[in-house]
């Protein structure tokens, strides 16, 4: 039994179905990442692991419980992280207060954790008091990152993590994710920049349609001449 | 040709045929012999008629304003006033205060559509460029200095007393009271219709698409080479201008104004109708004021058939209509005719 | 002369210096690619040349004339248009009508001839509706044009915004970005699809992080810091500067 | 412009006939109607409706008084009371309502801000207005029967039972002149009432002398008015004026109070009110109040008949209430037939004149019945209509003390009456 | 009488206005609505401030303290059979539901609590400060006597009590920050975990605490009726509205710019436009909003 157990799922908003027969799995301190086109239903797959999406069949098991079910609140409270793809900070609330609300469902505010947020992510330590909105868009992604990380959750969610970001930043950001792996924490990343993250992941999903097209270890995918042709532009 | 009937026309075209077939047989009525019918118990759901065709005109002023642009006109009675006054004023012979110049009908008709207009225009030359709920504010605020002034400058306006001894050109021409009825609806609808017409046509040309293009994002409507500005201050104006001449006929129906027929009251009527029937849908908003002015007749004659007493009537009945109306939206969040996803609402 | 130039721009938003005295000129067909690390002033540079917002202090001149502080519509209609890095669509309207929105010169915008329904009208309607669907055909939409664009995904959202910046057929076209989000196969697809307009003779501006895909695309490449214009030049070169590669690049850059 | 009733009765016939309640008897005295309906637009939401509950309950008492004493015509008098909440535009669906759905032969209510803007359309209405509520100077020249019972032609369709602001407030302003009040301020809202009010004041105040030294509008219902009290006390003056409705005025004088500005108050006659000096407390006292209202010949007649329908305070509108029911029940007695015309003809008649006093419908019955003429005397006051529909009285001040408010003199008609032109009201 | 005088009158009016506005402009902000029903809440405060001070033992602050948790569990009770369902559908439907609420609760009040106005029985003291000079600039006293009352002290009192204690819950505590999060964006703030439903009750709790206060408030210096705070409801909407869209440190300014202006232009107009002075204050909203487009403490949001 896996960690993260996607079974024979189908997803969408309201009636629109999006998702058909989904299949995927997670194992425990794995890292995992989906490509695919754009509207393949990758960002899906998240919302509805998290609860925004609505489950229309299958199921989607969490250390062995159906937690398709559940609201998203619940689910962050299983320690499970996400990033979202866009609107992923408050715009009006300071860096700060975004950073506080990251750690919301703990106890108590991870002031170490906070400062190391800042020591990755330079960029956001002078600002700590201006509005999120008026970052940049690059910035905005980190502080997303970030508030994701005050949480150190189990499982994080990562929405194409490295949109917008400068290059030093993007190598940067993966090289952050791999240390987050590494620390023990297990990784379901959805990437446009499928390259390198099929380069650094154990696992690749491909998705298109709304459907799974291949799956395999990072490498292998990357190496396979129909994906690569179909999804990793040549 | 092939372009042409790929054009949502017809639509349009019926309102207008039938709104000038209304006004055909209105003139009919008043200028002929040709009398009609009506048996007296119907005579105050014609009465309640033609109100509501008059507030039709405001609505569709209002749906162009709110419903395509996304205007928010917290204030479109004072348009509908503004209209009113200026047509009484000009019009009005021996006015028992205020001032009454005693100009022919149509001079002051024109004048109070072409007053709202100007006001319209006013309002929007200061107030289009800010953001929704503070353009809200302002008309808002709008509303409520006209409607001071109105009362307090009462050598000019009449104080509350209003206007008196406006022209009836309808009522002058048909003496039994049953034709000048029919006459009356019939004429008015006839305008309300035409003008069903008219913002039909507009709505559904590219131009209905740039205002509700500005409704969903203005700044992306600039991006793509559209004077938002512009396009904002016509329909602020025209909408301003459709309830002068509201005003306009309202006055010269009743024969009066005063600030009582003005009040903010008239907004939320308004209003509720549009957002009952179906913002951005003319047809609906029309049908969505049909049914909060008819909930409210037809409550008054629940009256006789419930066994309290009229004051006590008087509060339940209110709060039998307000009930509705909550329950309404409860079920349809859009309005009754209107489309969820064209309006951002999720069901 | 130049086509888009701007001289000595400057943008202050608190205390903080977005665009700082910085001066770029873009000839009449170029490809160029603006890039820099996140926050150097990209978006708010394009902010400022779009009439987006005005800037504090310097000069934007398009074909010869000075457009300093002019409107998004005015520069529409001079045929600057641009992209938003965050996608906008207009939620509440379908992709069809996203697209045909963005047409110019469309007689039925106005109120008398819609009013009337002139021929001239209907006319200037049916060839709007033809290029906007082989628009939407192009990026890959047509399946979508009767859906209201809220219901697009991330990655169609931004081919939306191509295809109804493309509807104007402006003479400058400024991408914001337009690749982020965007699968590899498309991307390629929009690049190939840019490169044609540019030969025939659309001057585009793009930023882009992505680096692979912008330096075998575009002319020349500009590079911004802290909102200063750092480096330009041709591709290779800038990217082997060390300055770049140190503020931008990262150490360990290709 | 003679049109209407006679036009159609000719060619109608079925019913459809469209200027009155005449579908179930009328014209001819022979066949008398089971039931008569008066209709009474009221006050029942909207402001004011804090004077409806003894409005109500004055024309209740009256409604069943009358019945008591056998009905109009030997009908069943029945009241249908329906609410304008003082909007002119649901006044006039109430008004149509009434006189078309429920037959109603004659309307016995309206206020001022409904019928002035509704005058064209009230005349066109041909139906009887006998209303408790109107002030206005505005009627001062209008309504009634222009003295000429007979002829219908000539008539305005409005009458009222209360004294007009003209008078009664002439009233008070004599009262102010010899109590020595030179100058005045005066604190009054900005509603057709309260400005009536104070115009009908100054009119007969300024011409015999008095001078106003500031004058201050305010709006209702606000929360505080110490910045308006703060200018008119700025001013020099002997006493002050106070016209609004009683929620707010309470507020202004608790503020008056508060701020210990001193000086008399002269009150306006919604004022008379219990609560007034139970909130304003103990500095009220000396202020006083000239209202028109109870000073009818029949008001105790009234006020006992009215303590048995119920608690309702009575305020200077409810003897109106009741006057207007009994004179438009009588009106018909008289007759004989419930045709709007033909009840608007009698009106005059029966409060005019030399013929026998009655003070009730029961009373004027009888007295019909005998064959002889009748003469109204009412509660609120002796109901004498003049040729433009409105009636004098006498006015009563009050003044204020610790338990509450006491009459203290009053100014008879004829007094008044002096300040009136003849034949301008 | 000087200028003094008048700001303390305006700073008085303000007050009320500024308690109820922030409660308006909390539910506006992260609501996400505009409640037309919120002058029938204070109404509602009103009356059951009145109902305790009637009928239980103890001073008018116990009758203070019992309006505010009846006007919050009011509001609670109000929000989860009308808004909550509804909450999804965005501002229009909502806006909607308040107007037929609002209909339905005046008129509910007038059914029950009958039409008279009813009158809180308060002793008041005045502090008349005298001998203060007068510090004339043009036909203008800017100092010169003056007085304040108790009452006028309690609320201008409370209302400062009330201006820390939001402040405090919205920058210190979790659940104030989570509100302002919800404002912004309501599926991300369920994406970190926030009870947003848990948090909207606190918010319309809130609200309907600042309406039970603010209807007690203003009952005592007017009456109890079932028009109490639907009179107020258009000065409540400017000063929200005003100070920039759900922010209560601009419902704040906002409150106390229209009461200030009320008080001063009643007194400086001249004489036949004294009624004029609530037109003046709209005017000088216009105003403002002209020179500021933004709402007084509003700030650009960034466009793109
Ligand atoms: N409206 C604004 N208010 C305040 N600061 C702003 C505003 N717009 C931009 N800034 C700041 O100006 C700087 C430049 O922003 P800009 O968006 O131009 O960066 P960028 O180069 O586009 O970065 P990215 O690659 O991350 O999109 C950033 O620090 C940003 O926070
Ligand atoms: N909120 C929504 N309501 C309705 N349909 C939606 C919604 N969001 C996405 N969709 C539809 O679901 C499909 C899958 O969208 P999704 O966002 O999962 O794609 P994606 O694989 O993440 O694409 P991208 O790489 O472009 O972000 C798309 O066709 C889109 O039209
Ligand atoms: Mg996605
Ligand atoms: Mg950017």
């Amino acid at each position: 039994m896996s960690l993260l157990d996607v079974v024979d799922l189908d997803a969408g908003y309201g009636d629109l179905q999006v998702l058909s027969g989904v299949d995927l799995h997670v194992d425990d301190g794995e890292y995992v990442t989906i490509v695919g086109p754009n509207g393949a239903g990758k960002s899906t797959v998240m919302k509805t692991i998290v609860g925004i999406a609505t489950c229309l069949g299958g199921s989607v098991e969490y250390q062995g419980t159906d937690i398709s079910g559940l609201s998203p609140e619940e689910v962050v409270r299983e320690r499970i992280g996400y990033v979202p793809q866009t609107d992923n900070v408050f715009p009006t609330l300071t860096v700060e207060e975004n950073l506080r609300l990251g750690a919301y469902v703990l106890d108590e505010m991870p002031t170490d954790r906070k400062r190391d947020v800042y020591n990755r992510f330079p960029a956001l330590a002078g600002r700590t008091d201006e509005d999120a909105g008026s970052l940049s868009g690059g910035q905005q992604q980190m502080l997303a990152m970030g508030c994701a990380l005050m949480l150190d959750p189990d499982v994080l969610l990562l929405d194409e993590p490295s949109a917008g970001l400068a290059p030093d930043l993007v190598d940067d950001m993966f090289d952050r994710i791999d240390e987050i792996n590494e620390a023990g924490t297990t990784i379901l990343m959805v990437e446009q920049n499928a390259k390198e993250a099929l380069r650094r992941c154990d696992r690749g999903y491909v998705l298109a349609n709304g459907e799974n097209r291949y799956e395999d270890d990072g490498d292998s995918l990357l190496n396979d001449e129909d994906v690569r042709r179909e999804f990793l532009g040549g | 040709m092939s372009v042409l009937d790929r054009l949502p026309s017809g639509r349009g075209d019926r309102a207008l045929i039938a709104g000038l077939v209304c006004l055909l047989l209105g003139a009919l009525f008043a200028v002929t012999p040709l009398r009609a019918q009506l048996p007296s118990a119907l005579y105050v759901f014609v009465e309640v008629g033609i109100l509501f065709v008059i507030y039709g005109i405001l609505v569709l002023g209002l749906d162009l304003q709110y419903g395509h642009t996304g205007l928010v006109n917290f204030g479109h009675v004072v348009f509908f006033a503004v209209g009113a006054y200026a047509t009484a004023m000009l019009t009005a012979q021996d006015t028992f205060a205020g001032i009454g110049l005693g100009y022919p009908w149509p001079l002051g008709l024109a004048v109070g559509v072409i007053a709202a207009a100007i006001l319209g225009a006013a309002v929007s030359l200061t107030s289009i460029r800010l953001r929704g709920d503070f353009l809200a504010i302002v008309t808002l605020a709008t509303a409520e200095i006209f409607h001071s002034i109105f009362v307090n400058f009462e050598n000019i306006f009449g104080g509350n007393v209003g206007i008196l001894g406006v022209p009836r050109p309808i009522a002058s021409l048909v003496s039994d009271s049953d034709t000048r009825l029919v006459a009356t609806l019939l004429v008015l609808g006839g305008v309300t219709l035409v003008t069903l017409a008219v913002v039909t046509r507009l709505t559904d040309a590219p131009y209905g698409r740039v205002l509700r293009a500005i409704r969903a994002d203005e700044l992306v409507t600039r991006s793509v080479g559209k004077s938002t500005i512009t396009y904002k201050t016509q329909a602020f104006v025209y909408g301003a201008a459709l309830a002068g001449l509201a005003g306009g006929l309202f006055a010269l129906y009743n024969g009066a104004v005063a600030p009582g027929f003005f009040t903010i009251q008239v907004t939320v009527t308004v209003w509720i109708g549009m957002l009952l029937g179906g913002a951005a849908n003319h047809r609906a908003v029309l049908a969505g004021l049909s049914i909060i002015m008819g909930l409210r007749l037809i409550s008054r004659f629940a009256l006789n058939v419930t066994p309290v007493s009229g004051d006590v009537f008087a509060s339940i009945r209110l709060i039998v209509v307000g009930l509705i109306l909550v329950t309404v939206i409860r079920y349809r969040p859009a309005g009754i005719w209107g489309d969820p996803q064209e309006l951002g609402v999720d069901q | 002369m130049s086509l888009l130039s701007a001289e000595g721009l400057v943008k202050e938003f608190g205390g903080l210096r977005a665009i700082d005295g910085l001066s770029v000129s873009i000839e009449d067909g170029e490809l160029v690619g603006v890039m820099g690390p996140n926050g150097a002033g990209k978006s708010t540079f394009f902010n400022c040349v779009s009439g987006v917002i005005s800037p504090d202090g310097g000069t934007v001149s398009l074909k010869g004339s000075d457009v300093t502080g002019d409107s998004p519509e005015s520069l529409a209609h001079r045929g600057l248009v641009r992209t938003f890095q965050n996608t906008r669509e207009l939620e509440t309207m379908t992709v069809r009508d996203n697209v045909r929105l963005a047409a110019p010169d469309q007689p039925g915008e106005r109120t008398l001839p819609a009013l009337l329904r002139s021929g001239s009208m209907q006319e200037r309607e049916g060839t709007v509706r033809e290029r906007a669907d082989e628009l939407i055909e192009m990026f890959e939409l047509d399946h979508l044009a009767d859906e209201y664009s809220s219901n697009l995904s991330g990655g169609q959202r931004k081919l939306l915004e191509l295809a109804r910046t493309l509807m104007l057929d402006p003479d400058v076209l400024m991408l914001d970005e337009p690749f982020a989000g965007v699968n590899p196969t498309l991307t390629r697809e929009i690049a190939d699809h840019v490169r044609d307009l540019n030969e025939d003779g659309m001057t585009v501006v793009i930023i882009e992080h992505e680096l692979e895909t912008l330096t075998e695309l575009v002319d020349r490449l500009i590079v911004l810091q802290q909102g200063q214009l750092l480096v330009e030049g041709d591709p290779e070169m800038v990217l082997k500067d060390e300055r770049v590669i140190e503020a931008y690049l990262g150490g360990d850059a290709k | 412009i003679g049109f209407g009733g006679d036009e159609e009765s000719g060619d109608g016939g079925d019913g459809s006939g469209s200027d009155g309640s005449d579908s179930d008897g009328g014209d001819s005295g022979d066949d008398a109607p089971d039931t008569i309906v008066f209709g009474q637009p009221g006050a029942l939401s909207g402001s004011f409706d804090f004077l409806q509950p003894g409005v109500s309950q004055a024309a209740d008492a009256a409604v069943r008084h009358i019945n008591e004493a056998g009905g109009p015509l030997g009908a069943e008098l029945e009241l249908v009371r329906r609410d304008t909440a003082v909007d002119p535009q649901e006044a006039r669906t109430v008004a149509t309502q009434l006189v078309e759905n429920d037959n109603a032969a004659a309307i016995v209510g309206l206020f001022s801000s409904e019928i002035n803007p509704l005058w064209d359309y009230l005349q066109d209405l041909r139906t009887p207005i006998v209303t408790p509520w109107p002030g206005s100077t505005f009627l001062d020249t209008r309504g009634g029967d222009k003295g000429t019972p007979s002829d219908v032609s000539d008539d305005e369709w409005v009458w009222r039972t209360v004294v007009g602001d003209t008078v009664h407030t002439g009233g008070s302003a004599v009262y102010a002149l010899e109590e020595g009040f030179e100058t005045l301020g005066i604190i009054n809202g900005n509603t057709e009432g309260e400005r009536s009010y104070v115009d009908g004041f100054l009119s007969v105040y300024e011409q015999n002398g008095g001078t106003v030294a500031e004058r201050v509008e305010v709006e209702l219902g606000s929360s505080s008015y110490q910045s308006a009290l703060s200018r008119l006390f700025d001013a020099d003056f002997d006493a002050f004026l106070v016209s609004m409705p009683q929620e707010s005025a309470i507020t202004a004088l608790s503020d008056w109070s508060d701020g210990g500005y001193g000086r008399q108050p002269i009150l306006s006659d919604t004022l008379a009110q219990q609560a007034v000096i139970d909130q304003v407390g103990s500095d009220l006292h000396g202020a006083w109040v000239a209202s028109p209202g109870r000073s009818g010949p029949s008001y105790d007649t009234f006020n006992d008949i009215y303590n048995e329908e119920g608690d309702a305070e009575i305020n200077g509108w409810t003897p109106p209430s009741w006057d207007s029911v009994q004179i438009t029940a009588l009106a018909i007695e008289r007759a004989g037939s419930t045709d709007p015309e033909a009840i608007q003809k009698n009106l005059g008649p029966v409060s005019r004149g030399e013929g026998t006093t009655v003070s009730t419908f029961a009373e004027g019955k009888e007295a019909l019945a005998n064959g002889e003429e009748i003469t109204y005397r009412g509660a609120a006051t002796p109901t004498d209509f003049t040729e433009h529909g409105n009636v004098f009285g006498s006015v009563t001040i009050s003044t204020a003390e610790s338990g509450g408010f006491v009459e203290t003199t009053e100014v008879a008609a004829e007094d008044v009456r002096e300040y009136v032109a003849e034949g301008k009201y | 009488m000087g200028l003094l005088q008048e700001i303390i009158f305006g700073l008085v009016t303000g007050s009320y206005i500024a308690i109820a506005a922030i409660g308006f402009t909390l539910i506006y902000g992260i609501v996400n609505m505009i409640n037309f029903a919120y002058g029938e809440y204070i109404s509602i405060g009103a009356f059951i401030g009145f109902l305790a001070a009637n009928t239980l033992p103890g001073p008018l602050p116990v009758a203070v303290v019992v309006a505010m948790i009846g006007g919050g569990v009011v509001s609670i009770i109000l929000a989860r059979g009308f808004f909550t369902p509804i909450n999804h559908t965005g501002p229009v439907p909502m806006l909607l539901t308040s107007i037929g609420l609002g209909i339905v609760l005046r008129n509910g009040l007038r059914l029950a609590g009958g039409r008279s106005a009813r009158y809180f029985e308060t002793e008041t003291s005045t502090f008349q400060f005298d001998a203060i000079p007068d510090l004339p600039v043009g036909p203008v006293d800017l100092l010169g006597d003056f007085f304040v009352t108790s009452e006028q002290l309690v609320v201008v009192g409370s209302a400062v009590a009330v201006f820390a204690s939001i402040h405090l819950l919205l920058t210190r505590t979790d659940v104030g920050i989570a509100m302002r999060a919800m404002g912004d964006d309501e599926s991300l703030a369920r994406v970190r975990g926030i009870d947003t439903q848990l948090i909207r009750d606190s918010v319309w709790v809130l609200a309907g605490v600042l309406a039970g206060l603010a209807g007690v408030l203003m009952a005592v210096q007017t009456n109890v009726s079932a028009d109490t705070g639907f009179s107020h409801i258009l000065q409540i909407l400017s000063a929200a509205i005003l100070g920039g869209a759900g922010s209560p440190y601009g419902a704040i300014l906002g409150a106390y710019v229209i009461g200030l202006v009320l008080a001063v232009s009643t007194a400086f107009l001249p004489s036949s436009m004294t009624g004029l002075s609530s037109a003046v204050a709209f005017v000088i909203l216009i105003a403002v909003l002209l020179v500021k487009p933004s709402g007084i403490a509003g700030t650009e949001v960034r466009e793109a």
